[in-house]
């Protein structure tokens, strides 16, 4: 049974990953497991200047999911490499992902280049999709062009793997991914959340302070299921699927649509063991559905 | 915090929307009064967070208002299973209680005292309680904190029991050393103005986890930003920032 | 208690209307109860020719939801007119909502002509959106110049009030709305289902023939209802609601979003009562929630 | 078509996956054999179609095997209430069976032959049953069919049990004046050739609705596109037009 994957040349032990700004910088979770287990994680999105995000309520609890608008909070890039990396560096011994997000170009730019210099960081992924951020990430992850610009700007300033995270609020998710591909991305990332909205019907005001949302959770997994299959048909690079993954199951299903890796993000802050246990389940259901190698499933979809 | 199966004794209106609800299990983490724990509902995508009121041994009591559908849900169980994060948020220190500490429950704001006062009154203060209702209908646990031993104030803002009014009502002729408050915002706001001493606030926010990793709950102090789940619910008066 | 609407000038006793594809020509439902407490119902998407749709299987579960790839079935519009619409007479005498698709600007001209001829048609909704045929809708319903054109061309052809169905698979829903309000649409309907897959981990198949399929149920009512206000918020022309639209409660929340009306989809083929429950708990809810007039909760969120 | 509440009466193993459960509830629109009913499950989002196996006065038995989510999850029922439409289907037809009819089930196609079979011997039919399994631990309510009046033969593919061979190994020495069926498509396929009477076949698809309305399970018959679900899952022998 082998579950090792390799995503832009390093190994991953297994392909589970926690998804940004669901796991912080895993200190947290290291308290309940030794997260050593996991194939890696992707660190809370990291901005030039300390955020405090968007006001409360930034959640709101849907079928299925949760709408969330935290809105990029963060100490900054150099508190992040300061004071959270040495924490991480405590509890967690290989090489991890950190999540960049930027409302320009120059600060995509500064937030990759101080990032680059930090040895345990393997990758580097690039979030233009985040959709809290008035005037922010959005507008860069919904526009082929720029997409495109961001990903030549970061490619200029790092020599580790740049993994695009891309946004599924676009009419051709394919166009994206194919433009980042051509301006240097070793990787995508997909999807990130979906815009919604809930309103309470008592103050008949949106329940999120932040008016809409990201929506995350299993309902979202037939969508990004679907948007991986599209991605992984129309590049060459590897493609790290998310969305509503939940199970062992969804992992092997996500990786037949097409997927090198897989991160889990929702359901980590519902059951706090759920990378864990996915990755304990993943050899019982391989057997299952006669999987011996990860690596054979990937894009397997007949 | 503790992931761990619980099940349930027993699940008992206390008034028209408010329930007790004991459960059997681990509660080995629940080390401070005024944590809370995070139950895992069928149908329901994310967990529910209620406080604690009460734990003896491996028995944990909470007390609940129907407010939506996973409390309505919740309050049909008589018997079964659940799936229960324990020892969640910081808790109530009783270090800096003084010897007459006073403590103000509004509403389902009331519980998380009732496992305080018992803690303080173990550790020989003199402990005085206010419970704020709307009215007497809503009234409940009086005769519980006095059996403990505590001085039992009600007040109902329609008066039809106890004092007439706020608990902020209540305070004022009152001497204490430190105090101790969980309720509605408007309450704690009201009372961190009214309070003579130093205290404490328990604070109630939207929640993603409840365990300190999504930022969903994050309110700013004036000792920096801090999660209501993580390094709150409860606060120290001195660093709280009203908005 | 006033439950009534009005959408385009003509008075629907409330605003709940099942969705097409969901509740055939109604005479199937009309066995379990009168469907007259309906406001209306939007009867399956008619096409110029007989249509068997899509091999099977043509259904998938999902979280919350389905995928589906009936692929329009339906026994085209000459049959449609001298067969079934004479059956749902007999059950059914309020304006019905004629629902046309097509794979060309003449077939939807061609279809709505002979609609437009038939007295009890109230309205024709118009499916620029429909997923799941191959070259088929998709494609103007996804680009604001052809959703405009269909309109322009199906405008010519009916003085009925002429309701377009969107597709919330689009970067921008709003300019989708805009092209179709300038081209003379007299009201917008919204959300059709999103594309999903699900794969079949026995035979690495896509459980669907047709591989990817609709998505619908409660688990798109957060991305309905974001898109919903998006559009109101836009056009000046009525927005009908639509997207996992499951309780009374929902409808109140949709009607907060902006629609007039409300379209049930997904939850007639769980609970093929849900339409008739809906319009009974109405008052209740209203009730509770303090509404007097449900005209008065359109597009009131705060 | 009504939609009623059951009660679960009794739900035990048949075999390591077959199950059979018991429920009391309304079965008034049972009309025929070879219907089937469709199930609401918590957490899942479409009803479960299921074939009727037999109904007694207000008791209705259904036997299924564990696939899926739902399955499993309806296995680990043994009390409490389900939410379930009745009456879905057309059912078999018993008008034309004449005489000494011959029934043939495979794996969960046997169990809408148990009230098929009832129902020909309360007409005063001889009735014969084919059995057909893989293999003697697969093999359930053998004795059932017995005790109704019928002969029965047992097949199973690795011979453990029975004939060796599938059902059509059976029924080329037996003669009979027509024939039900209901199994996997391969299995019906080979008996729409092996026969050699008229007949009637029961089919599966996966659907939406399971009552007409989602188009999600037609298919093409050489007298148009039929319902699996309304029009069907019972289709004349003479109507199926094999893809």
């Amino acid at each position: 049974m082998e579950l090792s994957v390799n995503l832009c040349g390093i190994t991953l032990d297994n392909p589970i990953i926690p998804a940004s700004g669901t796991f912080g910088y895993g200190y947290e979770f290291a308290e309940l497991y030794d997260i050593n287990v996991l194939g890696t994680f992707s660190f809370k999105g990291t901005t030039r200047e300390t955020r405090y995000g968007n006001p409360t309520p930034r959640i709101a609890e849907c079928t299925g999911g949760l709408l969330n608008a935290v809105g990029l909070q963060n100490p900054g890039v150099d508190r992040v490499i300061s004071e959270e990396l040495p924490k991480m560096r405590q509890v967690f011994h290989k090489p991890v992902m950190a999540n960049v997000s930027g409302f320009s170009i120059d600060e995509y730019v500064e937030v990759v280049s101080k990032l680059d210099k930090v040895e345990d960081i393997g990758w580097i992924e690039v979030n233009i999709s985040c959709p809290n951020v008035h005037g922010g990430g959005m507008s860069f992850g919904t526009d082929p062009v720029c997409a495109g610009e961001v990903t030549k700007a970061v490619r200029r300033v790092t020599e580790k793997p740049l993994v695009i995270k891309l946004s599924p609020n676009v009419t051709d998710i394919t166009q994206i991914a194919r433009a980042v591909e051509s301006e240097g991305a070793d990787a995508v990332s997909l999807i990130n959340t979906l815009v919604g909205m809930r309103i309470n019907l008592n103050t008949r005001k949106p329940i999120l302070a932040n008016r809409t949302g990201g929506f995350s959770g299993s309902a979202v997994f037939p969508v990004a299921l679907n948007m991986v299959n599209k991605v992984y048909n129309a590049v060459k690079i590897p493609v790290v699927g998310m969305g509503g993954v939940s199970s062992a199951e969804d992992v092997l299903e996500m990786m037949m649509a097409g997927a090198t890796a897989v991160e889990i993000g929702s359901m980590n802050l519902v059951n706090p063991y759920a990378c864990k246990e996915i990755i304990e389940d993943l050899p019982k259901v391989m057997a299952k559905y006669r999987v011996d190698k990860l690596t054979d499933i990937i894009g397997g979809v007949i | 915090m503790k992931k761990s199966i619980f099940s349930i004794i027993s699940n008992e209106p206390l008034t028209s929307n408010v329930y007790k609800m004991t459960l059997r299990g681990d509660c080995s983490d629940i080390t401070r009064a005024g944590q809370f724990v995070n139950i895992a509902l069928d149908g329901m995508y994310l967990r529910r967070p209620i406080s604690v009121c009460d734990v003896e041994g491996d028995v944990l009591t909470i007390i609940y208002k129907v407010v939506g559908k996973g409390t309505r849900y919740l309050s049909t169980l008589t018997e079964g299973e659940l799936d229960i994060l324990t020892g969640l948020g910081n808790g109530y220190d009783t270090t800096p209680s003084g010897d007459a500490p006073l403590l103000i429950g509004g509403g389902v704001g009331v519980p998380p005292m009732y496992n305080l006062a018992k803690r303080l009154i173990g550790e020989g203060k003199r402990v005085r309680v206010i419970l704020g209702f709307n009215t007497s209908s809503e009234v409940f646990y009086r005769e519980q904190f006095a059996r403990l031993g505590a001085e039992v104030y009600v007040t109902t803002v329609d008066g039809s029991e106890g004092i007439r009014g706020f608990v902020t009502d209540a305070i004022r002729d009152l001497e204490y050393t430190y105090f101790y408050a969980c309720g509605p915002e408007p309450m704690l706001k009201a009372l961190h103005k009214a309070s003579a001493t130093s205290g404490q606030l328990s604070f109630e926010e939207r929640m993603g986890c409840g365990f300190g990793a999504c930022m969903g709950c994050t309110c700013e102090t004036l000792t920096g930003y801090k999660r209501i789940c993580k390094e709150g619910p409860v606060m120290l008066k001195e660093e709280i920032l009203w908005n």
